[in-house]
C-alpha cells in the first residue's frame, strides 16, 4: 500500500480544525470579534485552498487527484484515504462557499443575546465544515461512515442549543433518524468491505468490475439489492427521498439561520453524493433495477414536495418543504443513469445549496427583523427593504427554475435527461415537469404574501436596513445564481469526466437488466 | 592475557569495588564520589566496546551533570549522615532477603552464562561491499627511454567478471568500473574471464574484511585492493597507475600554467611503477595542479616522502618537460576540494587509429564510519530513532516544568514546630535557614540526640 | 578481545550491587544512587552485546536509558528536596504516608 | 457588409444596459433622466434592427448566425456530445418580429414617459419596459428552441412585474394586482410545460435544438431562384415563386435540382458580387454567402438544423434509410429510450405540446383567462406586451417551427379549432363588457384566435401578416383608450379640485376595471356611488369625448377600422389573408380545417366590427354621462405623438403585403409596398410561409360582414342610446339577448369554472397533504408510533430487566471487589522498601524463569 506525502487536499481538510483549536484559546467575553472575525477568516482561507485545488485539477482525468494514503487499521484494510474526483471538488467548492455565507449571515444574529455560546456555536461551524469536507474526500467506506456520523453532532448541537423553541425535540429526531439510516449502511460496509478485504472505495469498484469480488445479484431481492438498499435509505433519509423527509421541516424550522442554509446547501448533499459515489459504482445491477422505483419516490417527493409547501404558514416550512421538492429532481437525474441526467443532478446540488441556501438566508434575515415566521405577519416588504426584495425575488426566481438563472440549468437537464433515460423515460419526465409548474405556484405564493401587497402592517413599516454582511451573502449569492445561469458549461467540464466513468461502470448493465427483470 | 584482558580485569574490579564502597560509605557525600569513579570506570568499558559516543555521554552526563546534581542536592540538605533516625525493627528480615535475592540473582545468571547455552560467540560475517575497477593489460616490456609500445590493451575486449565462480558483471570492459557490490567477506576469488573464449585474464584470491567498504583495482594479472581512506581534514590524492605502455610515472604539482619564470616544480611522487599506487598524497587545500610525466624525464633533485609537503624538482627546460609531460591528472578533479580523498587510475584509452593515450579516471572517496563513531550514532540516531529522539526530548523538557512546579515554594514560608529537629549539620546552617526560612538566631541550633547513628546497617 | 560473558558478568554484579543498595539503605538519596547503579549495569550489558552483535542499535538505546535517567534523578531529587521541606527528613523508614 | 450581423448582440445589450441604469440608480435620477435612458435604449434597439435589414436585403437575405462576444456557448456537456449555444439568428422571419417589436415598444416608451408622470417607482417602470425588451428580443432572435425559452419565461416575468406593478395600492387594490400578476406567470407555466415537453421531443429525435446550422437555408427552393434569376424584380420572382410554393417543393429532390441550378448560375455576375463581398467574412457570422450554398444539398444530415432534419426524415419511406453523415443511418423510426415510435408520431406529439405552449402565452383556449387580468397594469404594459409583442409569442414560435406544423396535418387541425374557437368566445365575450381596456383585452385574444387559426390553416405568412398589423393598430387602441383613461382621470381630479401630480401617487390610473367580478349588476352603484368609488375605465361613466380629446378619437377610429377590417386598413388585408387561405384550404386543399376555420372567423370578424363599434358610440359618440367626461382634457404630446404615428402605420401596414390577383394595388411601389412583399421576404425563412391568392368573394363578404356589424352597432348603440335610462346595456334591457349578453359580461363563467375545477381542488388537496404530512406522517407516527414504543421498551428493560437483574449483578461484584480489597490494602504499607522488595522479587522470578530452560539445558 503506498503511502504518500501530505496530500494538498488534506491540508485544506483540516484548516477548519486549526481555527477550531485557536478559537478554543480566546476569550469568550472579551475578544468576541476575535471569534468571529478567526472563524470567518478561516472558513474563507478553506474557500480559497479549495480554489487552489480547483486551479490544479485536472477536470480531464477521471480518477483521485490529490490522494493521500496511510495505514490506519492495516489488518482490517482500513486506511486514511482521501482523493478528490470533479465530483468531489464541486462540491468541496460548494461547502467551503456556503460554510462562508453561514458564518457572514451568523454575525447579525440575535441569537446569541438569548442563548449566548457564540465561541462554541463557531467551534461547532468548524467542526462541521471539517466533518462535512471529509465527507466528500473520504475514499475509504470506514473513514467516510465516521465523517459522515461526524456532521450529525455539531448539527445537533447548532439545533439544539441555538434553534427555536422546540429545538431540543427537532435535534433529537434528526439525530435519531440519521443515526437509524446509517446503521444499516453501517451494516452494508462491514458486509462489502469483509468480502473485498479492503475498505477503500476505488479498489472494491475495481474488484467488482474485473470480477474479483461479485455481490451476488438475481432480481429485486438478492443480496446485491439488500446492500445497495442499506446504502440508499441511509442517504434516502439524508437527501430526504419523500417518505423519509419527516425530520426535514422540523430540523429547517427550529435550526438557526446558518443551521438551515447549512442543512440545506451542504447535509443534503451528502445523501446525494453519496448515491452517486457508492450506491452506482459498488453495486450497479441492483442500482439499474431499483431505478424505477426510486425514480418513482422522487417524483412523488417532487408533487409532494411543492402540493404540501403550497399549504403552509410558515415560510421556513415552506422552503423546506420545497428543498423536498428540488431534491427530488437531484434524484431522478441521478437514477436515469445517462451523462445529461447524472451532471444536471450534480449541478443541481449546487443550484439548490445555492438557491435554497439563499432561501433561508433571506427568511433568517426577515426573522432577525420581525421574530416571526408567519407568513400572514408579513407583506409589503419590497416596500420596506426596496434592495432586500429585489434580491429576494431573483433568488425565488432561480429557485423557480426561471431560465437564465441556475435553477433552469439543473432542472432542464435532469429532465432532459431523465425523458431519454433507458431506466426511467417519458412518463417520469412528464409528471416530473409538473414540478415546474407547482414551483411557481408556491414560490409566488410564498413571495406575493411577503413582499407584495400594501405595506399595512405597523411593525413592518419601520425594519432596520440591511447590515453590509447581509448585503455582501446575497449579492453574492445573486451572482452566483446569474453566473451558473448563463455560463453553466464550466461547471459540467469540471464533473464531466468523473460522471462520465461513473455512469459507464453502470449504464451498459441496463439494456440486460431491464429484459431480466421483464 | 593480552592488554586488553588485563585492562578490562583491572577497570571492572575498580568498578566493582568503587559501587561496594558507595553502598557501604556512610557519608552520602562519600558515597556520590565513588559512584563518580565507577561510573568512570564504565566509561572506560564503553571505550573499550568500541563505543567512544557513548564513553563520552557517560562521562559528560552521568559522572558530570547528574553526580553534580546529587552532590549538590546532598549539600543543599546537609543530608550527609542522613540515613539514620528511626530504625524499624519490622525491617529486621530486610537484610537476608536482599542478599538471597542478589545471590540467586547472580548465581542462576552466571550460570546460565558460564554454562555458555546463552549464545555470545562471535557475529557471523556481514558482506563486504566492494566495487571493481578494470584495468588488467599485461604489462608492456619496455624501457623508460624508449618510445612505449601498445601491448594489446583490452579495450575492445569484453570480459565477464567472476566473484567466487558467479557472474558479477556480464560486460566489463576495460576500463570500466563495476557498481557496488556486496561480496561475502573472507577470502573471495576475483576472476575476469573474457567473454569470446573462456580464458581467464586475471584470477587472484582477496581477503575482504566483514562489513568493509573497499575499492578493488584490477591490474597487471592480479587485484589490488583499497580499503577507502578515511575522513580526514586535508585533502588526499592516491594515484594508481594502471597504465600498462609506461613502467613507471611521477607526479608533480604545477602551480597554474607552467611559465618560463618558474623552474620550480613541486613533486608528488617521483616513481609509480605499473600497477602500484601512492599513498595518500597531502597537500594543503590551495588548487593543485598535478601533472604525471615520465620519471627520468625530469632530475628529481630531492627524493620524496609522500605525505609530506612536495619536493621540488628543478625544471631543466620547459622543453622537456613539456615533453615529458604524461598528461594533467588537474584535467580530471576540476573541483578537488579541501577534505577530499580522491583516487585517481591512470588506465590507457584506445584511439582509433589503434594507437593509447592515458587516461586518468577518477574515483570519489569511499568513507567507512567506524562502529560506534559519532558519525555512525548520529546517522542511525537520526534516521531510525528521530521519533523516540523527539520523544524524549519532550520528555526531559516535561521533567523540567515538573522540577520547576515541585520545588517551588509560593510566596508563604512554612513556620517549623518548636520539637522540630533540624538534622543539619552546621557548616550549612545558613544555607538551611534560606531553605527552611528558620531564622536561627531566635533558636539555638541544637544537635540532633542520635544523629551520628551510622545510616546503613 | 575480552569476550562478552566478562562484560555481562560485570554488569550482573553492578546490578546486584545496586540491588543490595535499594533494598538496605534508608537514605533516599543513595537509594537512588544505587538505582543509578543499576541503570548503568543494565548499560554496560546492553553496549556489550551490542558491541557482539556490531549493531549500534544498543549503543543508542543505552543512550536513551541515560537521557531518561538523567530526567528522572532530576524529578527525584527534587521530590526528595520537596519532601525534606515538609518532613525535615529523607529517611525512606520515615515515610511511609501512603500506607493504605 | 455580412460584419454588419455581428451587431446582432446589441440588439439585447443596449435595453439591457438601460434596465440596468434605471434599475440601480433609478431612484437617484429624476423622471425625465430614467425616461430618455430607457427610451434612447428601445430607439437604439431599433436602429440595430433596421441595421440588420439592410443587412439581409444587402446579402440576397443569406440568414446570419451570431455568437455574441464573451459567452462560450451556453449548456455543454462533453459526455453528451451535444450543445445547445447562446446562438443569435438573423433571417428575414426574426427580423420581422424584431423590427415591429422595437418599432412600436420605442413608440410606448416615449409614450409611458407621458402617461407614468409622476408614478413612484417611474424610473423602476422603465427599467422593466427595457428588461422585457431585452427578453423579446433574445426570444425573437434566438437561433435555438432553449434560447427562444429564455426569452419566453423572461418576457413572462417581465409581465408578471409589470401587471403587478402597483402592487402596493390601498385597500387590498396592491393584493388584487399582484393576484393577477400572478394568475398570468401560473398559466403561463401551465404552456411552458408543454413547451419543456416539446423540447425534450425534439431534442431526443434530432439530438438538437438549433432551428438552422450555420450555411443551411429555411428555404432552398426560394434561393435558388434567388440565384436563379439574380436581380430580377422580387413581383415576378414572387409570382413564381408563389407558384411552385403550392406543392412540396421542399422536397429534398427538388431542393437539390434547385442546387444545381445554383451551381450552374455560378458563372453569373453577382455571383462574383456576392464572392466579393464575402472576402471580410468574420467568425461569429456563419452566413452562407456562396451562392452555391444557397441550398442545403452539400449538408449531411447532422449539419442541418432540427426543421432541415424534420424535413429530411418525414420524407423517407418506410424502411428507407439516410446517411446521417458519420456513417451511422437514419430512419422514420425515432427511438428514445426504450420508447421507440415513428417520426409522424413524435412530430405531431411535438406540435401539440408546442400548442400548449402557445396557448399559455398568446392567451388561447384553455388558458386565455389570464390576459383580461393582465389589464390590471399599466396601460402602456397593456400595450406593449399584453396587445403588440409578447401575446405574440405564441404565434412566432408556431410560424418558427412551421416545419413541425406542416408535417402534422391532425394537429394542426387541433390548431386550427382552437383559434378559430378562442376568436368567437373572446369576441362574443368583448360585447359584453364595460371595462374599456377589458374590451380590447378580449379583442385581443379573439384577434390572437385569428393567427393561431392561420397558423392551423398553414398561412404562416398571413399569421405572420395578421400579427404585424395587429400589433400597430391594437398598440394604437391601447394606448387610446390609455390616453382615454388618463382623461377621464384629470377630468376627474379637476372635479375635485385635486392638481394632477398629487394625484397620481394615490389614485390608481387603471387598476380598478379588472375585478369587478360582477359588473353588470352592480352598475347602479357605479352610477350613483360614482363620489367614493369612481372608476375611469367604465366605459358607462364615459361618452361624448369625440369633442374633448379629438386626436385621440380620429386615432381611436382609425384604429377601430383597422380592427374591423375596413378596406382599406391594415387589418382588412390582413384579415382577408386569413380568411382567403382558409377558404382555399378548405376549397381547394380540401382541408376539414379550412372550413371549420372560414366559419368560425368571419363569426368572429362580425363580432370584432359590432364590438369595437359599440365602444366608439360608447366612449367617444353621445353625451358625456359623467362629470369627469365633461371635464376630461386632450393629452400631452408624449401621448399623442405616438398615436398619431400609430394611426399612420395603421393605415398603410396594410401595403406591404397585397395578395396577388388584384395587381393593381401595388401602386408600382416595389420594395417596402407591393404583392406579396412580406411573405415573398418572410419564405427565405419560413419553409411553407403560403402568399395567398386574392378572394374577391372571401374579401367581399368579409367587408360586408364588417360594415353590417358597424351599422347594427351604430343602431343599437348610437344616437345616444349607449346606455338604457337605468344604466344599462341596451342588448341586457332586451328581454331577447339579455341572458347572451349577461353570458358574455360574466365571461362565460370561465374563471368560476377553473376556481371550481381546478384552483379550488388545488388548494383543499395541498392543505389536506399538509395536515396528513405534519398531523400524521409527521407527528403522529413519530411521536405515538416511534417514540411510544420506544418508550415502553425502555422503561420495560429498566425496571425489572436493568434494574433487577443488572444492577443487582454489578452490586454484587462491586460488594466483592469491595471486601477482597479490603484484604488487600494490608499490603499497602507505605514503606518504599517493602515495594521496592516485591519489585525485585518479581524481577528475579522473572530472570529466573526466563534462565530455566537454559538452566535445564
Amino acid at each position: 500500500m503506498e503511502m504518500s506525502g501530505l496530500s494538498l487536499l488534506t491540508v485544506t481538510l483540516f484548516l477548519p480544525m486549526v481555527g477550531l483549536t485557536i478559537l478554543m484559546f480566546l476569550n469568550e467575553e472579551k475578544q468576541r470579534n476575535a471569534i468571529r472575525w478567526t472563524t470567518l477568516g478561516f472558513s474563507i482561507a478553506t474557500f480559497l485552498m479549495t480554489l487552489v485545488l480547483w486551479s490544479l485539477h485536472d477536470p480531464a482525468n477521471p480518477g483521485l487527484q490529490f490522494v493521500q494514503r496511510n495505514d490506519w487499521l492495516p489488518t482490517f484494510g482500513v486506511s486514511y484515504y482521501v482523493g478528490m474526483d470533479g465530483l468531489s471538488l464541486i462540491l468541496l467548492l460548494l461547502t467551503t462557499f456556503i460554510m462562508i455565507l453561514a458564518v457572514l449571515s451568523s454575525f447579525t444574529s440575535h441569537i446569541f443575546e438569548e442563548r449566548g455560546r457564540e465561541k462554541l456555536y463557531y467551534m461547532f461551524m468548524l467542526l462541521l465544515e471539517w466533518a462535512m469536507m471529509g465527507v466528500f474526500v473520504a475514499q475509504d467506506l470506514v473513514i467516510f461512515y465516521i465523517f459522515w456520523e461526524v456532521t450529525l453532532v455539531p448539527m445537533y448541537f447548532l439545533v439544539g442549543i441555538w434553534g427555536g423553541d422546540n429545538r431540543v425535540y427537532a435535534a433529537v429526531k434528526f439525530f435519531l433518524y440519521t443515526m437509524a439510516g446509517s446503521i444499516l449502511m453501517l451494516l452494508a460496509v462491514l458486509y462489502v468491505g469483509g468480502n473485498a478485504q479492503t475498505f477503500a472505495v476505488p479498489e472494491i469498484v475495481a474488484q467488482i468490475q474485473s470480477g474479483a469480488l461479485v455481490l451476488p445479484f438475481d432480481g429485486l431481492f438478492s443480496t446485491q439489492s439488500f446492500l445497495f438498499l442499506g446504502f440508499l435509505i441511509a442517504f434516502a433519509i439524508k437527501v430526504p427521498i419523500f417518505p423519509f423527509h419527516s425530520w426535514l421541516p422540523d430540523a429547517h424550522v427550529q435550526a438557526p439561520t446558518a443551521g438551515s442554509v447549512i442543512l440545506a446547501g451542504v447535509l443534503l448533499k451528502m445523501g446525494t453524493y453519496g448515491i452517486i459515489r457508492f450506491c452506482l459504482p459498488m453495486f450497479p445491477e441492483a442500482s439499474v433495477a431499483w431505478a424505477p422505483f426510486v425514480g418513482t419516490l422522487g417524483v412523488i417527493g417532487i408533487i409532494y414536495g411543492a402540493w404540501v409547501s403550497y399549504a403552509q404558514k410558515d415560510i421556513k416550512k415552506l422552503v423546506a418543504y420545497s428543498s423536498v421538492s428540488h431534491m427530488g429532481f437531484v434524484v431522478i437525474g441521478i437514477f436515469s443513469l445517462n451523462a445529461a441526467g447524472m451532471q444536471g443532478a450534480v449541478l443541481q446540488m449546487v443550484n439548490h445549496g445555492i438557491s435554497t441556501g439563499g432561501l433561508f438566508l433571506l427568511v433568517g434575515m426577515l426573522y432577525e427583523r420581525r421574530h416571526t415566521k408567519d407568513i400572514n405577519a408579513y407583506g409589503g416588504i419590497w416596500k420596506a427593504l426596496p434592495f432586500f426584495g429585489a434580491l429576494s425575488l431573483i433568488i425565488t426566481l432561480s429557485s423557480m427554475g426561471l431560465p437564465g438563472l441556475n435553477g433552469f440549468v439543473g432542472e432542464f437537464t435532469i429532465l432532459l435527461g431523465t425523458f431519454g433515460s433507458q431506466t426511467l423515460g417519458f412518463t417520469f419526465a412528464l409528471f416530473s415537469t409538473l414540478g415546474v409548474i407547482l414551483a411557481a405556484i408556491y414560490m409566488l405564493y410564498m413571495f406575493q404574501k411577503v413582499f407584495l401587497g400594501e405595506l399595512d402592517k405597523e411593525e413592518n413599516k419601520h425594519l432596520h436596513p440591511m447590515a453590509w454582511s447581509e448585503i455582501t451573502v446575497l449579492v453574492t449569492v445573486v451572482v452566483l445564481i446569474f453566473w451558473i445561469g448563463v455560463q453553466p458549461s464550466m461547471w459540467f467540464h469540471m464533473v464531466d469526466a468523473s460522471t462520465k466513468s461513473i455512469i459507464d461502470g453502470v449504464a451498459h448493465f441496463a439494456p440486460q437488466i431491464t429484459a431480466m427483470l421483464k | 592475557m593480552t592488554v586488553e584482558v588485563i585492562l578490562f580485569m583491572i577497570v571492572g574490579s575498580i568498578t566493582i569495588i568503587t559501587a561496594a564502597l558507595m553502598l557501604m560509605s556512610d557519608n552520602a557525600v562519600h558515597s556520590a564520589l565513588f559512584l563518580i569513579i565507577n561510573f568512570m570506570g564504565v566509561a572506560f568499558l564503553y571505550l573499550m566496546l568500541e563505543a567512544p559516543f557513548l564513553a563520552m555521554v557517560q562521562i559528560a552526563v552521568y559522572a558530570g551533570a547528574i553526580m553534580v546534581l546529587f552532590l549538590f542536592v546532598i549539600m543543599l540538605l546537609g543530608a550527609e549522615k542522613t540515613g539514620a533516625g528511626a530504625h524499624l525493627r519490622r525491617f529486621r528480615w530486610m537484610a537476608p532477603v536482599a542478599i538471597g535475592l542478589a545471590v540467586i540473582f547472580i548465581i542462576s545468571v552466571g550460570w546460565a552464562l558460564t554454562s555458555g547455552k546463552i549464545d555470545t560467540q562471535a557475529p557471523p560475517a556481514v558482506d563486504a561491499q566492494v566495487r571493481f575497477v578494470h584495468a588488467a593489460a599485461l604489462p608492456a616490456a619496455v624501457s623508460a627511454a624508449s618510445e612505449p609500445v601498445v601491448s594489446d590493451l583490452p579495450t575492445d575486449r569484453v570480459f565477464v567478471l567472476l566473484v567466487n565462480g558467479e557472474v558479477a558483471d556480464e560486460s566489463f570492459a576495460y576500463g570500466d568500473v563495476s557498481d557496488m557490490l556486496s561480496v561475502t567477506s573472507g577470502a573471495a576469488v576475483i576472476s575476469l574471464r573474457e567473454a569470446a573464449d573462456g580464458a581467464d585474464l586475471v584470477t587472484t584470491t582477496l581477503e575482504l574484511a566483514s562489513n568493509s567498504v573497499q575499492t578493488v583495482v584490477l591490474a597487471g594479472d592480479e587485484a589490488i585492493s583499497f580499503y577507502a581512506v578515511p575522513q580526514s581534514d586535508v585533502s588526499g590524492l592516491t594515484v594508481f597507475n594502471a597504465y600498462a605502455p609506461l613502467p613507471a610515472v611521477a607526479l608533480g604539482d604545477l602551480k597554474g600554467e607552467l611559465s618560463l619564470e618558474r623552474r620550480v616544480l613541486p613533486v608528488g611522487a617521483d616513481d609509480v611503477p605499473f600497477g602500484t599506487y601512492t599513498e595518500p598524497l597531502v597537500y594543503p587545500a590551495d588548487f593543485p595542479n598535478w601533472i604525471v610525466f615520465l620519471p627520468g624525464g625530469l632530475d628529481v633533485t630531492r627524493p620524496v616522502v609522500a605525505g609530506e609537503t612536495p619536493a621540488t624538482v628543478e625544471v631543466a627546460s620547459d622543453q622537456d618537460l613539456l615533453n615529458n609531460v604524461v598528461l594533467r591528472v588537474s584535467k580530471f578533479l576540476p573541483e578537488l576540494r579541501y577534505g577530499d580523498n580522491t583516487l585517481i587510475i591512470l588506465s590507457a584509452e584506445r584511439l582509433p587509429d589503434g594507437s593509447t593515450r592515458p587516461l586518468a579516471t577518477r574515483f570519489d572517496p569511499v568513507v567507512v564510519e567506524g562502529f560506534g563513531s559519532p558519525i555512525r550514532v548520529g546517522r542511525t540516531l537520526f534516521t531510525d530513532y528521530l521519533l523516540p529522539f523527539q520523544l524524549v526530548a519532550l520528555l526531559l523538557l516535561a521533567s523540567m516544568v515538573g522540577v520547576i512546579v515541585i520545588t517551588y515554594r509560593g510566596d508563604h514560608v512554612p513556620k517549623p514546630s518548636r520539637e522540630t529537629r533540624r538534622k543539619v549539620a552546621r557548616p550549612l546552617t545558613s544555607v538551611i535557614t534560606s531553605q527552611t526560612g528558620t531564622d536561627l538566631n531566635d533558636s539555638a541550633p541544637q544537635l540532633p540526640e542520635h544523629a551520628e547513628q551510622p545510616a546503613g546497617d | 578481545m575480552v569476550q562478552t560473558e566478562a562484560y555481562v558478568i560485570l554488569s550482573m554484579v553492578l546490578f546486584a550491587i545496586g540491588t543490595l543498595g535499594v533494598l538496605l539503605r534508608r537514605n533516599a538519596i543513595i537509594v537512588f544512587m544505587s538505582v543509578e547503579l543499576m541503570l548503568n549495569a543494565a548499560n554496560l550489558a546492553l553496549v556489550a552485546f551490542s558491541r557482539q552483535w556490531q549493531g549500534v542499535d544498543g549503543q543508542l538505546f543505552t543512550f536513551f536509558v541515560m537521557t531518561v535517567a538523567a530526567a528522572e534523578v532530576a524529578v527525584g531529587l527534587a521530590l526528595i528536596v520537596a519532601i525534606f521541606r515538609t518532613k525535615q527528613s529523607i529517611n525512606i523508614d520515615e515515610l511511609h504516608t501512603m500506607e493504605g | 457588409m455580412q460584419n454588419l450581423a455581428l451587431i446582432a448582440p446589441l440588439l439585447i445589450l443596449f435595453p439591457a444596459v438601460g434596465a440596468f441604469i434605471n434599475f440601480v440608480w433609478g431612484p437617484k435620477l429624476n423622471e425625465r433622466a430614467s425616461a430618455i435612458i430607457g427610451s434612447v435604449a428601445a430607439g437604439a434597439t431599433f436602429f440595430v434592427a433596421l441595421g440588420l435589414l439592410t443587412y439581409l436585403t444587402g446579402n440576397f437575405y443569406q440568414p446570419a448566425i451570431v455568437n455574441p462576444p464573451l459567452l462560450d456557448g451556453w449548456i455543454r456537456i462533453p459526455s453528451v456530445g451535444r450543445e445547445i449555444p447562446w446562438q443569435q439568428r438573423i433571417d428575414t422571419l426574426s427580423v420581422t418580429m424584431m423590427m415591429f417589436v422595437t418599432f412600436v415598444g420605442t413608440l410606448i416608451h416615449i409614450y409611458a414617459a407621458g402617461y407614468m408622470h409622476g408614478d413612484k417607482r417611474f424610473s423602476r417602470f422603465f427599467a422593466y419596459l427595457n428588461m422585457f425588451l431585452a427578453f423579446m428580443l433574445i426570444l425573437v432572435s434566438g437561433n435555438n428552441l432553449l434560447m427562444m425559452f429564455v426569452g419566453w419565461e423572461g418576457v413572462g416575468v417581465c409581465s408578471y412585474l409589470l401587471i403587478g406593478f402597483w402592487w402596493d395600492k390601498p385597500n387590498g387594490e396592491g393584493i388584487k394586482n399582484s393576484n393577477a400578476a400572478r394568475k398570468a406567470f401560473i398559466a403561463n407555466r401551465v404552456g411552458d410545460f408543454g413547451v419543456l415537453l416539446a423540447l425534450f421531443l425534439t431534442f431526443w429525435t434530432f439530438g438538437s435544438l438549433d432551428f438552422f446550422k450555420p450555411g443551411e437555408v429555411a428555404n432552398p427552393a426560394h434561393y435558388g431562384h434567388l440565384v436563379h434569376e439574380g436581380e430580377a424584380s422580387h413581383a415576378e420572382e414572387a409570382t413564381t415563386a408563389e407558384g411552385e410554393s403550392h406543392g412540396e417543393e421542399a422536397v429534398p429532390a427538388e431542393g437539390e435540382a434547385h442546387g444545381e441550378e445554383t451551381t450552374a448560375a455560378e458563372g453569373e455576375g453577382h455571383g462574383e458580387e456576392v464572392m466579393a463581398a464575402t472576402e471580410s467574412h468574420g467568425e461569429e457570422v456563419m452566413a452562407a454567402t456562396e451562392p452555391e450554398y444557397v441550398d442545403n444539398a452539400h449538408l449531411t444530415y447532422n449539419e442541418l438544423g432540427i426543421f432541415g432534419k424534420a424535413e429530411a426524415r418525414i420524407h423517407l419511406a418506410d424502411g428507407e434509410t439516410l446517411d446521417a453523415g458519420d456513417g451511422t443511418q437514419i430512419s422514420r423510426t425515432v427511438v428514445i429510450g426504450p420508447w421507440t415510435a415513428d417520426i409522424q408520431t413524435v412530430i405531431t406529439l411535438i406540435v401539440l405540446f408546442m400548442l400548449l405552449g402557445a396557448a399559455g402565452k398568446s392567451a388561447q383556449i384553455p388558458l386565455f383567462v389570464w390576459l383580461p387580468d393582465a389589464m390590471a397594469g399599466p396601460t402602456p404594459v397593456s400595450a406593449l406586451i399584453h396587445a403588440a409583442t409578447m401575446v405574440t409569442a405564441g404565434v412566432y414560435m408556431m410560424v418558427r417551427s412551421n416545419t413541425f406544423f406542416y408535417n402534422a396535418p391532425e394537429a394542426s387541425l387541433v390548431v386550427t379549432i382552437i383559434g378559430g374557437t378562442t376568436a368567437l368566445v373572446a369576441g362574443f365575450i368583448a360585447m359584453g363588457q364595460w371595462d374599456i381596456k377589458r374590451v380590447l383585452a378580449y379583442s385581443t385574444v379573439s384577434q390572437l384566435g385569428f393567427m393561431v387559426a392561420a397558423v392551423g390553416i398553414g398561412a404562416y405568412g398571413a399569421a405572420i401578416f395578421h400579427m404585424m398589423t395587429h400589433a400597430f393598430f391594437k398598440a394604437l387602441l391601447f394606448l387610446g383608450s390609455g390616453s382615454v383613461i388618463h382623461g377621464m382621470e384629470h377630468g376627474h381630479h379637476h372635479l375635485h379640485g385635486h392638481d394632477d401630480h398629487g394625484g397620481h401617487d394615490d389614485h390608481g390610473h387603471d387598476s380598478h376595471g379588472h375585478d369587478d367580478k360582477h359588473g353588470h349588476d352592480d352598475k347602479h352603484t357605479a352610477a350613483h356611488a360614482v363620489e367614493e368609488k369612481f372608476d375611469p375605465q367604465d366605459m358607462r361613466n364615459m361618452g361624448g369625448l369625440r369633442s374633448k380629446m379629438p386626436i385621440t378619437y380620429v386615432t381611436y377610429l382609425i384604429g377601430t377600422l383597422a380592427l374591423a377590417g375596413i378596406f382599406p386598413f391594415a387589418g382588412f388585408w390582413s384579415k382577408d389573408e386569413i380568411l382567403a387561405d382558409s377558404w382555399f384550404a378548405g376549397v381547394f386543399d380540401g382541408k376539414i380545417g379550412g372550413y371549420i376555420a372560414f366559419a368560425l372567423l368571419i363569426a368572429a370578424a362580425f363580432m370584432t366590427a359590432f364590438y369595437m363599434w359599440r365602444q366608439i358610440e360608447m366612449v367617444f359618440h353621445g353625451e358625456a354621462r359623467h362629470e369627469a367626461a365633461k371635464h376630461a382634457p386632450e393629452s400631452v404630446w408624449q401621448m399623442t405623438v405616438p398615436l398619431i404615428i400609430l394611426a399612420v402605420f395603421s393605415v398603410f401596414i396594410g401595403f406591404i403585403n397585397i395578395p396577388s390577383g388584384i395587381g393593381f394595388f401595388s401602386l408600382g411601389l416595389d420594395g417596402v409596398f407591393g404583392l406579396h412583399t412580406l411573405t415573398n421576404w418572410l419564405e427565405y425563412s419560413v419553409l411553407h410561409a403560403h402568399a395567398g391568392e386574392f378572394n374577391g368573394l372571401v374579401a367581399l363578404i368579409a367587408t360586408v360582414l364588417g360594415f353590417a356589424a358597424i351599422f347594427l352597432a351604430n343602431r343599437i348603440y348610437g344616437g345616444n342610446k349607449a346606455l338604457t335610462n337605468d344604466g344599462r346595456d341596451p342588448l341586457q334591457a332586451n328581454a331577447a339577448t339579455g341572458p347572451f349578453w349577461a353570458l358574455a359580461n360574466a365571461r362565460m363563467y370561465w374563471d368560476e369554472t377553473y376556481q371550481r375545477l381546478f384552483i379550488g381542488p388545488f388548494q383543499r388537496i395541498s392543505q389536506l397533504l399538509a395536515d396528513i404530512d405534519w398531523n400524521f406522517w409527521h407527528d403522529y407516527v413519530h411521536d405515538s408510533v416511534i417514540t411510544r414504543g420506544f418508550n415502553g421498551a425502555a422503561k420495560l428493560l429498566s425496571e425489572p430487566v436493568d434494574q433487577g437483574l443488572i444492577d443487582g449483578t454489578v452490586n454484587g461484584v462491586g460488594r466483592l471487589v469491595k471486601w477482597f480489597s479490603g484484604l488487600l490494602r494490608r499490603a499497602q504499607t507505605g514503606y518504599v522498601r517493602v515495594y521496592a522488595v516485591a519489585l525485585l522479587v518479581g524481577v528475579v522470578a522473572v530472570i529466573v524463569l526466563m534462565l530455566l530452560p537454559v538452566l535445564r539445558g
